[in-house]
């Protein structure tokens, strides 16, 4: 693999701060410049990325396109990079999201407090960001871009936002600052249990075999310390309320990166540190964690249900899919895991799809409550049709991506926590009851004051959201293509944490 | 097993019209219904040859299978997309593809004027695709995304006409309550997965007879769960009286012929399971029993025409889901009855829609009568699809309903009793309310006014209509000759020893035959030789004002399910907003509050910070003093 | 008799200080208690001196009255200038930075 | 006769410190004799040049580092040579904004509102004595953590003190308050030097020595009466916790702070906490170390009161001084836990914690100067509303000093929060770590407000605009702001640094 030692993580972190760099240099008044050269930059990196997964080697479990070099050699930090599968996975979706939110987002900017500028360097920042948090095997170097990208998100919330963006950005903000300060509580521990128990380090890798030395009662603390933070970012019941408020006042851009991304990092922080760090406290607490993911997955759905909202309803969707992806995790069974993978991935496109279609509704009757549209349908019918594929997706309708992943995690559940995956499978009734009434609120019925002549999708918004579709459905018959990338990682998470995939009963019986 | 790389065209074809229809969208306006209908034509021959080839080979090697891809492989879990056509699912395939043809014919003419009419034909090639899959799927996961498949065709179809609110509940209501079945379905996989280790139907199969009972009566009560979602049975059948909000046709061909008998596939399918639970098998034919005397209920209440169809379609599934609830003695009876169900109902169905073209769509029965001289071809047809579904000899439904009748009261003991009673019970009341329905159409005097102009439907109309009418009448004797059907199948089930007959056939048909001949009776009484009104008289018994409210089916799941649902939305919408967000605000509060109110410390008196420092260091030496001591 | 007494009268007159300049208000005598606390401490030192037998303990006296003097100095300009502007050399009319 | 043996003085090492006296005294003497007109920026130049020499004589001197000098009154050490350089780089920046004379009365001496005070400012006098003031409270600075003698340490602590009692007061804007939070400082500052005095008796008392040598000496050897030592060491940290502002002694800052012309509370904020937690640490780390399990728990105690009671009324305040008067507070608790971690690392982080703080709250302090109106600067937090419209520079800035004192990753903040609580949790005392962790949190919340107030606000049009009165200013913003990003971006060269030299010599 000769692209191996190209850096090419490096590189795709770079392109969006160079992309940022010729914005500075762009015209304030040109602004078709500035969106030209932010879709440039990230179709690049996107083009990086695949370039990526076309030279990742499927078989091997460990960490790829591994870099490091010394940062703050004092402290043991290294800037070190590297991805497994999951990674790879992650990362391919946010690159892949991020150019399709420009495109969808193209006059996102104009109703914001700063120039289109500022919106996309934030964009870009933020795509380096969202790189650097999947690609980091250090830990501080992870912590610092946890932490660090909040505030291009919280500048898009509030800067370019709408209704009560300033209060819902503050509220995300000192969420996730909470829950980052008593994660960074934790990485404190860990730096001196590390010092004290030989060498001191960061190296993801080196500090896995940590816990061996820990007591029981200071690794369930540090565990505590990383999991709050992920079950605040995730957001897992009942640390969710900043999800509804901040995805409401957020461009629908904006809530897609936050959504189909950054919550991301919650989920995919519980596999890559919880797990992996302190396998011990991840058992003890898994029954707890388990039952609030099941809570998540009803409570979303319910509240989902009653939401007037369209925005706060598709944030409540994602409340009780992120119940699943953290039951899969921490179901322990190879399904379970390589389902909640699989469905961090597809979780981004459906969310993106709804998200996106939800925008266009939006931005052309200038309400996002559900009650004001109705019968789009006979109007609009492919944006109706486009809200409702992804809705479909959204429920996990078979023949799309995300009904394999769901129905993977609760299997992989079933197998050991029969009870919760049952009290789960329930969801998929109410889920049927949160995506098909607002599908027949606004899509349906006869056509409603206000509603008669809204324009149906023009070319940038069909070009925006036909990959989300095509991705959507494909994945959904063919899905081998990620799920390859991701087993060999999510059987060695499996294996490192000393379980396997329970035997069928029959086989004990005999 | 043989493998063959055909099956896959019998989806492909279907699954080709929908999408190019739907993708390229008002530019096939001209010519969509025509392709559409070739496709499943074409379907249905590949179909036909299917069966030649299968005819050809020795009974063992008959099923054959096609692997398309790995579809899921994660750890022990592996599932692949493959189909397996054997005898049973050649009989589905056939009946699919091939009424469905016949009803894509039909709808060419039927929905001639409406503008969406391409867009219909795209959602009736979506659904034989899915349903296609349904029956060709070798595992259950396969199955489940036909399943759901259909599923999501006919909540387009119901909702074809969705911008009438009423149309579009109940597309909703018809999704949502088939859900609740399909979760059944995905418990039933995983109890599979967890204790067999395979959801493929070979799989199951092998193990069946390893696993504990228990675990196989999870599985079957679970299949039975989503059986009985799909195939509208008690308790939730509520969804397909609304149903038919959606065109005719669309009744006709999923509503009737096909994809409500889904449940009656399923379950014979999974004849290995419930044979090696038999609880879950009772269970089965209780449900079937109680629906098809609750379909026949409210059948006789309906003024409705298509309603009074969709009861009597719910009580035949509900007769086939009893057969299939008999064991290895009734799974061949309860597909005979599903075939010529498929027949002589979407016949009927048809007929229905025919009716409704000729009368500007109107419905209500009361508002019929004498249609006889105006569309003599629908009358006859009807008539003849009446015939079977009654039971008279020699039309397709005497024998296959006979031989429920039989099989049921040959189960033995009380259980064949009540079962067989229920079921001879069912057949009068058949009798009673499908002679209603033909009485009040087309015998009894006209009760429609002047600005209706009844006339007969296009050839395009009437020519399924007659096909199916042939069938109606011919394959009942043809299935059942020399046990045809019930050899076709028999590799596929267990054997099983012969019952002791309670009564002899010859008997059971005389006493079947009575009940008709009863049910008629009382039906011509009522309605031919006494004046019925145009509108539903208020002052009737109890019952009939029950019944025709589905026996309170909507109003106790509104009471049970639908109110507390809401309650508990609300309740939990408030306890977010005010508890946990409240809880949170609280917090930023409180620091607020202990902000400034430490903040009054400050008196701005250089006299009481010097105070402060006194204390300061008072404090300080105690403290000091205190670890030292 | 006992040297300690002079630890004990300095602690006091340390103490009256302190008091001194919690309950007095004319900001020149909160000074001059203050002074008596300086002293105080002078006076300790010089007595610790003699306890230890080292001159060091007087040293620092003799600092310390330097620095006083010292403080004097900034101290008197700084609350003759506030009486000129405020007429009042009263400690607690001077709050107008609070909370 | 007494043979007399001349003390022996290493002019070299004490020569950053006899370098910035001598240019305080040049100061005078410009102050007696040049022309009015040419003081000013003569001063200015003086002053500069003075530090900027002292720094390079610092620089000189590096390598001769840990040795004693001026009769053991003064140790000379890593430790020391770092604490000594991070005060005159704090000290060169904070002086440019001396320079800028919108916040000086025009002659002290003059009453409020009088008519004197009114011709004065028409003749546009200037006080420039605040230079040679400014050197001298620097000499004093720099003498201080290097100080291993009582009475070394006393005087500088009154030789920084001072000058600092009479730049309080000389603001040019609302000099009722200023002049008041001269006296307030003036009056709780002797207050407390009187306890560091008796403090200073008591050690005496119980070492018979008055170097740190003497007393760690008598620490270990427990010779002496215990309760001198208590008493001693409670009495000492009285005067040392006043001078760094911790609770229960912060009540002065808050007042000072916001009365005193801004230059100098950054001046003062920055270079004094540097200077008061320098000879904190030595006279802990050097002299108390042995008898820790005497004075840590108290010492924890005031740490945890400070950082809880700084964040929570920092919350409350309205006025962007008091705000950040408050935040220093709490910043002073987080310092505390450098000196209770006793350990190496403690004082690396400890430095480092201290120099980056210094650079931020200088730059912090200088912003607020530019935000004006006809009536000088505008400290009310909510005319501060809408800043990132009017000039969002500006605005970036402050934020970026904000998100720094946060400790907001890729600022400088987060480096030494990390450090200093590690070093205090390796100490073993988890309730630093966590309390810590926690009023960041609380701290968070009020620095985001000012955030969403510049930025997420409208400007309320009330004649409040940002002035850049001179490059001077705007090199000192300029200056913090970068320091503060690169040492949270690349901190590595510095870290290393502070932990090859940072010790103390016992």
């Amino acid at each position: 693999m000769n692209l191996a030692n190209m850096n090419l993580l490096t590189l795709s972190m770079l392109l969006p701060l160079l992309g940022t760099v010729a914005l500075a240099f762009t015209p304030k008044t040109s602004v078709l410049l500035t969106k030209q050269i932010a879709l440039a930059t990230t179709v690049l990196v996107a083009v990086v990325g695949i370039l990526m997964a076309i030279n990742f080697d499927f078989k091997s479990p460990g960490f790829q396109f591994v870099e490091s070099r010394p940062w703050v050699p004092a402290f043991g930090i290294n800037y070190a990079l590297g991805i497994d599968g999951i990674a790879l996975v992650l990362i391919l979706m946010s690159v892949l999201l991020t150019p399709i939110v420009v495109i969808a987002g193209w006059n996102e900017s104009e109703g914001g407090r700063w120039s289109a500028k500022t919106f996309y360097s934030l964009i870009l920042v933020l795509e380096t960001m969202m790189i650097g948090v999947f690609a980091s095997t250090d830990v501080f170097l992870f912590y610092v871009f946890f932490e660090a990208m909040l505030v291009p998100v919280y500048f898009l919330i509030g800067g370019f936002g709408s209704g009560e963006r300033a209060a819902a950005a503050v509220k995300f903000l000192l969420y996730s600052l909470f829950g980052g300060l008593l994660m960074l509580a934790s990485i404190i521990g860990i730096f001196v249990m590390s010092t004290r128990y030989g060498n001191r380090t960061f190296d993801i890798t080196t500090l896995a075999g940590l816990h061996t030395v820990l007591t029981p009662m200071m690794e369930n603390f540090l565990f505590l310390g990383f999991f709050i933070a992920f079950a605040i970012k995730a957001p897992l019941w009942p640390m969710h309320t900043w999800l509804p408020d901040a995805a409401k006042s957020a461009t629908p851009g904006t809530s897609v990166l936050l959504l189909g991304v950054l919550d991301k990092v919650g989920t995919f922080g519980m596999i890559r540190y919880c797990l992996t760090l302190f396998p011990e406290a991840s058992k003890t607490f898994t029954p707890l964690i388990i039952t609030l993911a099941v809570i998540s997955i009803l409570y979303g759905a319910f509240l989902a249900i009653g939401a007037k909202d369209i925005k706060r309803l598709i944030a409540y969707t994602s409340i009780s899919h992120f119940g699943f992806i953290t039951m899969g995790i921490f179901a322990m069974t190879t399904q379970g895991l390589s389902g909640a993978t699989l469905y961090m991935f597809n979780h981004g496109f459906s969310t993106a799809a709804l998200f996106l279609v939800a925008g266009f509704m939006i931005s052309r009757r200038n309400s996002s409550t559900i009650a004001d549209f109705g019968g789009l349908q006979r109007v609009t019918p492919i944006m109706a049709w486009s809200f409702f594929i992804a809705g479909m997706s959204s429920l996990a309708l078979p023949g799309l991506s995300s009904f394999v992943s769901e129905f993977l995690v609760l299997v992989g559940t079933f197998t050991r926590y029969p009870v919760a995956a049952v009290i789960a499978t329930f969801g998929i009734v109410l889920a049927a009851l949160y995506i098909l009434i607002p599908v027949q609120r606004a899509l349906h019925g006869p056509t409603t004051p206000g509603n008669e002549n809204l324009t149906d999708l023009n070319l940038r918004e069909k070009v925006a959201i036909a990959p989300v579709i095509a991705i959507i459905v494909v994945l959904g018959f063919y899905p081998s293509p990620i799920l390859n990338i991701i087993n060999p990682a999510a059987t060695t998470v499996i294996s490192q944490q000393g379980f396997t995939d329970p035997a069928p009963t029959i086989s004990e019986g005999k | 097993m043989v493998t063959n790389s055909g099956l896959v065209y019998l989806i492909a074809l279907p699954l080709f019209g929908a999408l190019s229809l739907l993708l390229l969208g008002r530019r096939a306006d001209k010519w969509g219904h025509l392709l559409a209908t070739a496709l499943s034509a074409g379907s249905f021959a590949v179909g036909l040859f299917q069966l030649s080839e299968m005819l050809g080979r020795a009974t063992e090697s008959r099923p054959v299978t096609q692997k398309l891809f790995t579809w899921i492989s994660v750890g022990s879990f592996n599932v692949d997309a493959s189909l397996l056509l054997d005898q049973l699912s050649i009989c589905f395939v056939l009946l699919i593809t091939g009424v469905g043809t016949l009803i894509h014919i039909y709808s060419i003419s039927y929905m001639s004027d409406d503008p969406d009419r391409r867009r219909f034909f795209a959602f009736l090639n979506l659904f034989i695709a899915a349903m296609l899959l349904l029956v060709l799927g070798d595992s259950y996961l396969n199955l489940y995304v036909g399943w759901e498949g259909v599923g999501l065709a006919s909540y387009l179809l119901i909702g074809f006409w969705n911008q009438k609110a009423a149309y579009a509940t109940a597309s909703k209501k018809a999704f949502i309550m088939n859900r609740i079945g399909d979760m059944g379905l995905s418990f039933a996989i995983m109890i599979a997965f967890a204790s067999l280790g395979t959801v493929s139907f070979s799989g199951v199969k092998e193990n069946a007879h390893s696993a504990s009972e228990a675990t196989m009566t999870a599985i079957g009560i679970m299949l039975l769960v989503a059986a009985v979602g799909k195939s509208a049975q008690f308790p939730l059948q509520a969804w397909l009286g609304d149903a038919m909000a959606g065109p005719t046709p669309v009744s006709a061909l999923i509503h009737a012929a096909t994809m409500v008998t889904a449940g009656v596939y399923l379950i014979v399918r999974s004849n290995f399971v419930f044979d090696a639970a038999p609880t879950a098998q009772l269970l089965v034919a209780i449900i079937g029993a109680i629906t098809l005397m609750f379909g026949a209920l409210v059948g006789t209440a309906k003024d409705d025409i298509k309603k009074a169809l969709a009861a009597s379609t719910m009580s035949q599934i509900g007769y086939m889901i009893l057969g299939a609830g008999l064991g290895p003695a009734g799974y061949a009876f309860a597909i005979m009855h599903l075939l010529t169900h498929g027949f002589f109902k979407a016949g009927m169905f048809l007929g229905a829609g025919s009716v409704m073209h000729g009368m500007n769509d109107e419905v209500n029965m009361r508002k019929y009568g004498a249609l006889r001289k105006f569309m003599p071809i629908t009358f006859i047809t009807f008539g003849l699809g009446y015939l079977a579904i009654i039971g008279v000899p020699p039309f397709a439904g005497f024998y296959s309903k006979d031989m429920l009748i039989e099989t049921a009261l040959n189960a033995g003991g009380v259980k064949g009793i009540l079962l067989g009673g229920t079921a001879l019970l069912g057949a009068g009341i058949t009798a009673f309310y499908m002679t209603r329905v033909m009485i009040l159409t087309f015998t009894s005097p006209k009760r429609w006014d002047d600005n209706q102009h009844p006339h007969e439907s296009p050839i395009l109309m009437w020519a399924p209509m007659a096909i199916l009418a042939i069938g109606s009448v011919s394959s009942g004797f043809l299935l059942s000759r020399g046990d045809a059907l019930k050899h076709w199948l028999e590799p596929l089930f267990e054997e099983h020893g012969e019952h002791t007959e309670l009564l002899p056939p010859i008997v059971v048909s005389g006493l079947a035959l009575t009940m008709v001949a009863i049910g008629v009776a009382l039906a011509v009484v009522k309605y031919q030789l006494s004046e019925v009104e145009a509108v539903a008289p208020e002052n009737v018994t109890e019952f009939t004002q029950i019944a025709r409210r589905d026996l309170l089916q909507d109003e106790i799941n509104e009471a049970l399910f639908m109110r507390p649902g809401q309650v508990l939305t609300s309740v939990l919408v408030k306890f977010d907003e005010s508890v946990i967000d409240g809880a949170v605000r609280g917090i930023g509060q409180i620091a607020m509050g202990s902000g400034s109110s430490l903040r009054r410390t400050q008196t701005g008196f250089v006299r009481s910070y010097a105070m402060l420092i006194l204390i300061g260091a008072a404090a300080l030496i105690a403290a000091i003093w205190v670890v030292t001591l | 008799m006992n040297i300690d007494n002079y630890l004990y009268l300095s602690a006091l007159l340390f103490t009256i200080g302190a008091v001194g300049v919690v309950v007095r208000r004319n900001a020149i005598v909160v000074f001059m208690c203050v002074e008596l606390m300086l002293n105080a401490a002078n006076l300790t030192l010089v007595t610790f001196s003699r306890i230890n037998g080292t001159l060091d303990g007087q040293v620092v006296a003799f600092f310390t009255m330097v620095v006083a003097a010292c403080e004097v100095v900034v101290g008197l300009a700084i609350i003759v200038t506030i009486y000129r502007s405020r007429r009042s050399a009263s400690i607690d009319d001077a709050s107008l930075l609070k909370r | 006769m007494i043979d007399f043996v001349s003390p022996t003085l290493e002019y070299a090492l004490l020569a950053p410190m006899l370098i910035v006296l001598a240019g305080a005294l040049i100061g005078v003497l410009i102050e007696a004799f040049a022309p009015r007109s040419a003081r000013a920026s003569s001063q200015l130049f003086i002053t500069l040049a003075t530090l900027a020499i002292s720094l390079a004589s610092l620089i000189r001197v590096r390598n001769s580092a840990s040795t004693t000098a001026a009769m053991e009154s003064v140790t000379f050490d890593g430790a020391g040579m770092l604490l000594q350089a991070s005060i005159l780089v704090i000290s060169i920046i904070a002086v440019l904004l001396l320079a800028d004379q919108e916040n000086f009365t025009a002659l002290a001496s003059t009453l409020p509102g009088s008519d004197e005070e009114r011709t004065s400012l028409q003749k546009d006098l200037r006080v420039t004595e605040i230079y040679p003031l400014t050197l001298f409270a620097v000499a004093g600075m720099l003498l201080f953590p290097l100080a291993t003698d009582l009475i070394t340490l006393f005087v500088a602590l009154e030789m920084l003190s001072l000058p600092l009692y009479l730049l309080a007061g000389l603001s040019r804007r609302r000099r009722l308050m200023s002049q008041e939070a001269a006296l307030k400082y003036f009056l709780l500052g002797a207050f407390s030097s009187a306890f560091f005095l008796m403090g200073v008796a008591y050690l005496y008392g119980y070492s018979a020595s008055t170097t740190f040598a003497g007393i760690h000496a008598a620490v270990i050897g427990s010779t002496g009466n215990d309760i001198y030592l208590l008493l001693g060491i409670a009495f000492l940290s009285i005067g040392l916790l006043f001078k760094v502002g911790a609770v229960p002694f912060h009540a002065w800052s808050p007042d000072v702070y916001q009365g005193a012309p801004t230059a100098v509370t950054a001046f003062m904020a920055a270079a004094t906490k540097v200077a008061a937690f320098g000879a904190m640490l030595r006279i802990f780390y050097v002299s108390f170390a042995e008898a820790y399990w005497q004075w840590r728990p108290a010492l924890i105690a005031i740490a945890l009161i400070t950082m809880v009671f700084g964040s929570l009324v920092a919350i409350a305040q309205r006025d962007v001084k008091r705000m950040l008067a408050y935040s220093s507070i709490a910043h002073a608790g987080f310092l505390l836990s450098g000196v209770i971690a006793l350990n190496k690392t403690g004082l690396d982080a400890s430095i480092f914690y201290l120099f980056a703080y210094g650079v931020a709250t200088v730059g912090a302090f200088g912003v607020v100067t530019l935000v004006r109106d006809s009536a000088g600067e505008v400290t009310d937090l909510n005319r501060w509303s809408g800043l990132g419209k009017r000039s969002p520079w500006v605005a970036t800035a402050f934020a970026g000093f904000l998100l720094a004192f946060a400790g907001i990753p890729l600022t400088s903040g987060f480096i030494g929060k990390f450090s200093i609580f590690s070093a205090a949790y390796e100490s073993g005392s988890t309730a630093i770590l966590i309390t810590g962790v926690l009023s960041s949190a609380i701290a968070a919340f009020f620095y985001i407000r000012v955030i969403v107030l510049m930025f997420f606000k409208d400007p309320v049009e009330d004649g409040t605009s940002v002035v850049i009165p001179s490059i001077y200013t705007q090199i000192t913003i300029v200056v913090s702001a970068v320091v503060t990003f690169a040492l949270g971006i690349y901190p590595t060269p510095l870290i290393d640094f502070i932990q090859s030299t940072a010790s103390f010599l016992r």
